[in-house]
């Protein structure tokens, strides 16, 4: 924390789960490099843990996925809550069946009798020059299934809320972690609280347009809803801080009032979370709307390198504001 | 390794039970559909019965068991209800999971059946974690992780082989080597001579026996658990055995070649097994009464499961998540 | 084939295989049990190939997923045309990161300079009592992947002349065949015939309303429309063929003429496939729409086992059939 | 095993040659990231010269290679063309690449760099396809896949190694067994007391050899190259080495025991490798021109990359399928 209160995102990652392992001896942590023997972890989310709980409680593992998940898995059925570290968000394409067929399935098909508890922590985003395979928001697909959670949280404090009640909740949670945010400071979150899963933020009530938005994106719409309004247009901007399930009730009140929205994400446009949602609206609002819903995000190719085309590949902020501004006509 | 003398009586006829409550199931399983009163999906266990029981009756019930689609043998050999059991497999709502897991995905924490897989593999890290709860908590528990020969091929096994041993978690991975993955020869599908070449490249203790013989079976088993419940860690146990039927009810399997077919007739540990405990003095009114018991509590279970009525739909939105789905 | 000259799916799919290899020597399969030695494969539908290619083109794979998926993308770089079966979709769970982060992807990354024309063969769908782990549809995840198309067949012509041009394809395509339809028999396509990728198929023309749909529902799509036809309601039926990337044309030109649209698929509806094409309609034709886009999918659950959920847990042909008769009013 | 004599001065120069093309290109890499004239994640290959260049020494030009992110030296050891790699390095539109792909994915048919992936162990299985198309064709190429000591324990690996002996690829698993993976040592993540231990376990031939010794490297490299050139089957290599930086250049690796950096220092490759060519005759003023050679090369390249173009946005149209995206 630094000497006006502020606090990394990363930081903020690391106190939740100091609480939620102070809080239960039933939280464990699994990831590649995460005891303190190793540095407390490639991006220090969990430095200081093994040393505070020993390494019982938070094991470095080998390179090995499938074993990370299955051990949560197993552990979590015998009663523990783990919390996996998936390093980046691509790795979960070597453990997807541990995560999809049992995490996400257990529950159900065992009528009833076990609960898979796992919290999955990932990282990604296009910004850093990682390329094509360390940096794709693969949301969608896990908002997919049925059975799991997909949470993103917009800055540090949100993360701790998040990130803690992602932890308690009996069903397997995905949360993942915008890697151009783990430096960000932020306010912290008051020790002891937390946010529910589930639940939409309204960041801004706004009665011209709804932005519907998570993660990176939502402090970028913050500072465009500021400048509309400096243009007269008052945009409401909901965080939507669950992915799946969404919080519908929040989205489709607002886009009832306002009767028009834009959708806004990191991952690619075409078959994205932006989809389902602009769905949704269309159908529960069709007679409202004064404008299509308009998705923005990223270009249908692979995260390019190069500096200029990971820049022109990314959602495009101007592309929401002109979006906007076609729909106030 | 083990002689005939090792084992006391008591224990022999314990394995003898589980075994024919195994061999039992399985047959009227078969004889159900084969006379159309039942249809499903089923992985015949024939064969694969004595292992299991030698297995499972070194565990206590609270011990943890995974294991496969074909894993009946192992769910009845660990001691699950088979009235829970047979109204699971008729998609019941009073089966171990409602009807909504079926065949493929027996759990039954009560009597240690943790979790049963449709992927090849997927047992093997979940067991690891299972094991490592106990291991954590101090309860004692020991996890067995059943899979099959062609199972050894596929990444999961070696991710959770490393990390079992690395750990020394309370693990027993058990191999039933019945020498076919679906159609797949041992051979043509292992380039390894035998399953237990594997375990040096994971430190891991790791033994190969006959399966077929209960005791030389029980006596690794028991070796494997005393070990687990040291604190030594897991063991790599390569139990050999034949599956004597398709890898499906009904499917072909002429693709196994007759002289196999034959030999394995000859090796086929439910005689044998008889023939031992004659051996042993153990008289045919015992093993009788023995079966009949079995047969009187599977009548019971198939007509209980018959009987039973099909879950409601509303069941679609319970436990997907802890809240209910809306409707 | 039967003496009427029907074939069925499976028949069609062995058929496609065989005029591939006969085609061209680049042609090979990988799979598990798949050579004659296993018995031709699980659902037979390599059967016969092995003997007449040999085992070194028809090879049986170990389980092992990744070692499969990777052989067909490094024998693709070399030159080769591999068909790489994975039994089940679910399957594909195991093996993701080959497919998604390297077949998909290597174009790109390489800028041109390799490419990997792959056809991936599975099977999926629920009805067959197989529960949780065999049965899912997750067309919408590979659908969200750059870099690679998604195809699937109606019936057994259909079958063979996609999978030929899937096959010749110069990029990654999954092939998803709808267990249900192995055994269905239908008319043989003529030998040497294809059927493009990319171009869905209007399978009858209608004024009223447009039915969007793929796979195993279309025959049943087919079939409602004669029915509503009877009713005095004339309903387009569109076959997509290739899910990704989809033939916007044809679904925009059929919506614009109609005004109405309804999107069928076996896959459960949220962040489904639907999603994408009812969004796409909405955007581009928002004034022309009479009525919202419905979208019809199976339920937010995993596969059921007892055989009155997983019938409940489908898609409902009735569903359809209310909807639309409510769009008309 | 080998002695110095075993290798013609020739051979020994060759790879000395590439040994500097490697430690320079490294250096120069840091160097320029020291200064801030390049931003990149870039992951450094100090120490582990010797063994690529023995390795890429024993090779055609034409046989495929398949590496990591942390790769820079097999493929400036194979001989991609520096000017090529560094405009990929900076993503320029001259790269080998066209800047797409970046250093985590550098692709030069051309050299035979056939894939570069940063997902740890997912080379392993495409090697076995590049060489099945080698095996199926009869192109008598040979595949080499590099990998870490940390990728043996991924489910790729196992999947790989049993395949290519099943089928008996002209495969080489070069595993450059380096000690780390990331800022996990070792014993922290492999159960194995070597990674050789694994082979048996495929019936595969494997050997484990001082990386950073030229000639013993250049042997064991060229059995494995006979053996597979020959359709013997795939060989495991383990080329024991040490990672002298950090996992990434500029992280911390204060996690590495003080002592073993001290050791890793007196057993740095190019220092003996200097010591050994000296020994054998070699003056110092034929090693300056070799180095001489190679830093005019560099200056060439980096300037080269420094004013190539960007890609032109519309790239991101072209290649991700055959027919370009519509914009
Ligand atoms: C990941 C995965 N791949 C393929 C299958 C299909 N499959 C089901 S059982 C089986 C054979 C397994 O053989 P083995 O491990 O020897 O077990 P057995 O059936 O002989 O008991 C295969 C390939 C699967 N269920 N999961
Ligand atoms: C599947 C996967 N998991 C984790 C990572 C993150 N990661 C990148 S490099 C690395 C360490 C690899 O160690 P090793 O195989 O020894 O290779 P080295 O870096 O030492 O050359 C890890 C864990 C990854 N890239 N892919
Ligand atoms: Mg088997
Ligand atoms: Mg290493």
């Amino acid at each position: 924390m630094s000497k006006d209160g502020a606090i990394s995102f990363a930081q903020s990652i690391n106190q939740a789960l100091d609480e939620a392992m102070a809080a239960s001896d039933k939280v464990m942590i699994f990831g590649e490099d995460i005891a303190d023997a190793q540095g407390g972890g490639v991006f220090k989310a969990t430095s200081g843990l093994s040393t505070k709980y020993g390494t019982g409680r938070v094991r470095t593992t080998p390179i090995a996925e499938q074993a990370i998940m299955g051990a949560a898995i197993g552990a979590a059925i015998a009663g523990y809550r783990p919390v996996a570290e998936i390093m980046f968000m691509n790795f979960l394409t070597v453990c997807m069946d541990q995560l999809v067929n049992h995490a996400a399935k257990l529950r159900f098909m065992s009528g009833g009798k076990t609960f898979v508890p796992i919290t999955v922590r990932c990282t990604t985003g296009a910004g850093v020059g990682f390329g094509g395979q360390h940096s794709d928001m693969l949301e969608a697909w896990f908002a997919h299934v049925p059975g799991m959670k997909v949470v993103t949280a917009s800055n540090p404090a949100e993360a701790k809320g998040l990130l803690l009640s992602a932890i308690e909740d009996d069903d397997p949670t995905l949360f993942i972690e915008d890697i151009m945010m783990y430096a960000q400071k932020g306010e912290p979150l008051a020790a002891g609280e937390k946010i529910p899963l589930g639940k939409a933020r309204v960041r801004r009530e706004g009665s011209d347009v709804t932005v519907i938005t998570y993660g990176r994106p939502v402090a970028q719409m913050d500072k465009l809803a500021e400048e509309l309004a400096g243009e007269g247009i008052s945009a409401e901007v909901i965080d939507l801080r669950t992915i799946a399930p969404f919080d519908e009730d929040t989205v489709l009140n607002s886009v009832a009032k306002t009767g028009r929205a834009v959708i806004v994400h990191e991952a690619i446009k075409s078959f994205g979370v932006g989809a389902e949602i602009s769905s949704r609206i269309h159908e529960e609002l069709f007679a409202d709307l004064k404008a299509p819903v308009k998705r923005v995000g990223s270009k249908y190719c692979p995260v390019p390198f190069s500096p200029p085309l990971e820049q022109a590949f990314l959602y495009s902020q101007d592309e929401v504001y002109a979006s906007i501004r076609r729909m106030m006509g | 390794m083990a002689t005939k003398e090792d084992l006391d009586i008591e224990t022999l006829l314990e394995i003898y039970r589980r075994s024919m409550r195994v061999y039992k199931t399985d047959e009227r399983f078969r004889q159900m559909l084969t006379s159309g009163k039942l249809r499903l999906v089923y992985y015949p266990v024939r064969g694969q019965e004595v292992l299991s029981a030698a297995m499972m009756a070194a565990l206590n019930l609270d011990d943890y068991l995974v294991t496969t689609y074909r894993g009946v043998h192992d769910q009845v050999a660990k001691g699950i209800p088979l009235r829970d059991l047979w109204a699971e497999f008729t998609g019941k709502v009073t089966g171990t999971c409602k009807g909504k897991g079926g065949p493929m995905h027996i759990t039954d924490p009560a009597t240690g059946v943790m979790v049963t897989t449709g992927i090849v593999g997927a047992g093997l890290p979940i067991a690891n974690g299972l094991a490592l709860a106990s291991q954590q908590s101090g309860d004692g528990r020991v996890t067995v992780v059943c899979f099959g020969d062609g199972a050894s091929n596929i990444g999961a096994f070696h991710e959770a082989l490393n990390l079992a041993s690395l750990w020394k978690l309370p693990v027993i991975f058990l191999c039933q080597n019945n020498r076919y993955a679906e159609h797949t020869a041992y051979s043509a599908g292992t380039a390894a001579k035998q399953i237990i070449d594997r375990a040096p490249g994971y430190a891991m203790e790791a033994v190969r026996v006959d399966g077929n013989d209960p005791i030389a079976m029980h006596l690794v088993a028991c070796e494997a658990v005393a070990r687990a419940r040291a604190g030594e860690g897991p063991t790599l146990i390569e139990a050999m055995t034949y599956r004597m039927l398709g890898h499906t009810f009904g499917a072909d399997f002429s693709y196994v070649p007759a002289e196999m077919q034959e030999e394995a007739k000859q090796a086929d540990p439910i005689p044998l097994f008889r023939a031992l405990l004659a051996e042993r003095g153990i008289d045919a009114a015992t093993l009788e009464a023995i079966e009949n018991a079995i047969g009187a509590e599977l009548d019971e279970a198939v007509e209980h499961a018959l009987s039973s009525p099909y879950p409601d739909v509303d069941e679609l939105r319970i436990d997907v998540l802890k809240e209910e789905i809306a409707a």
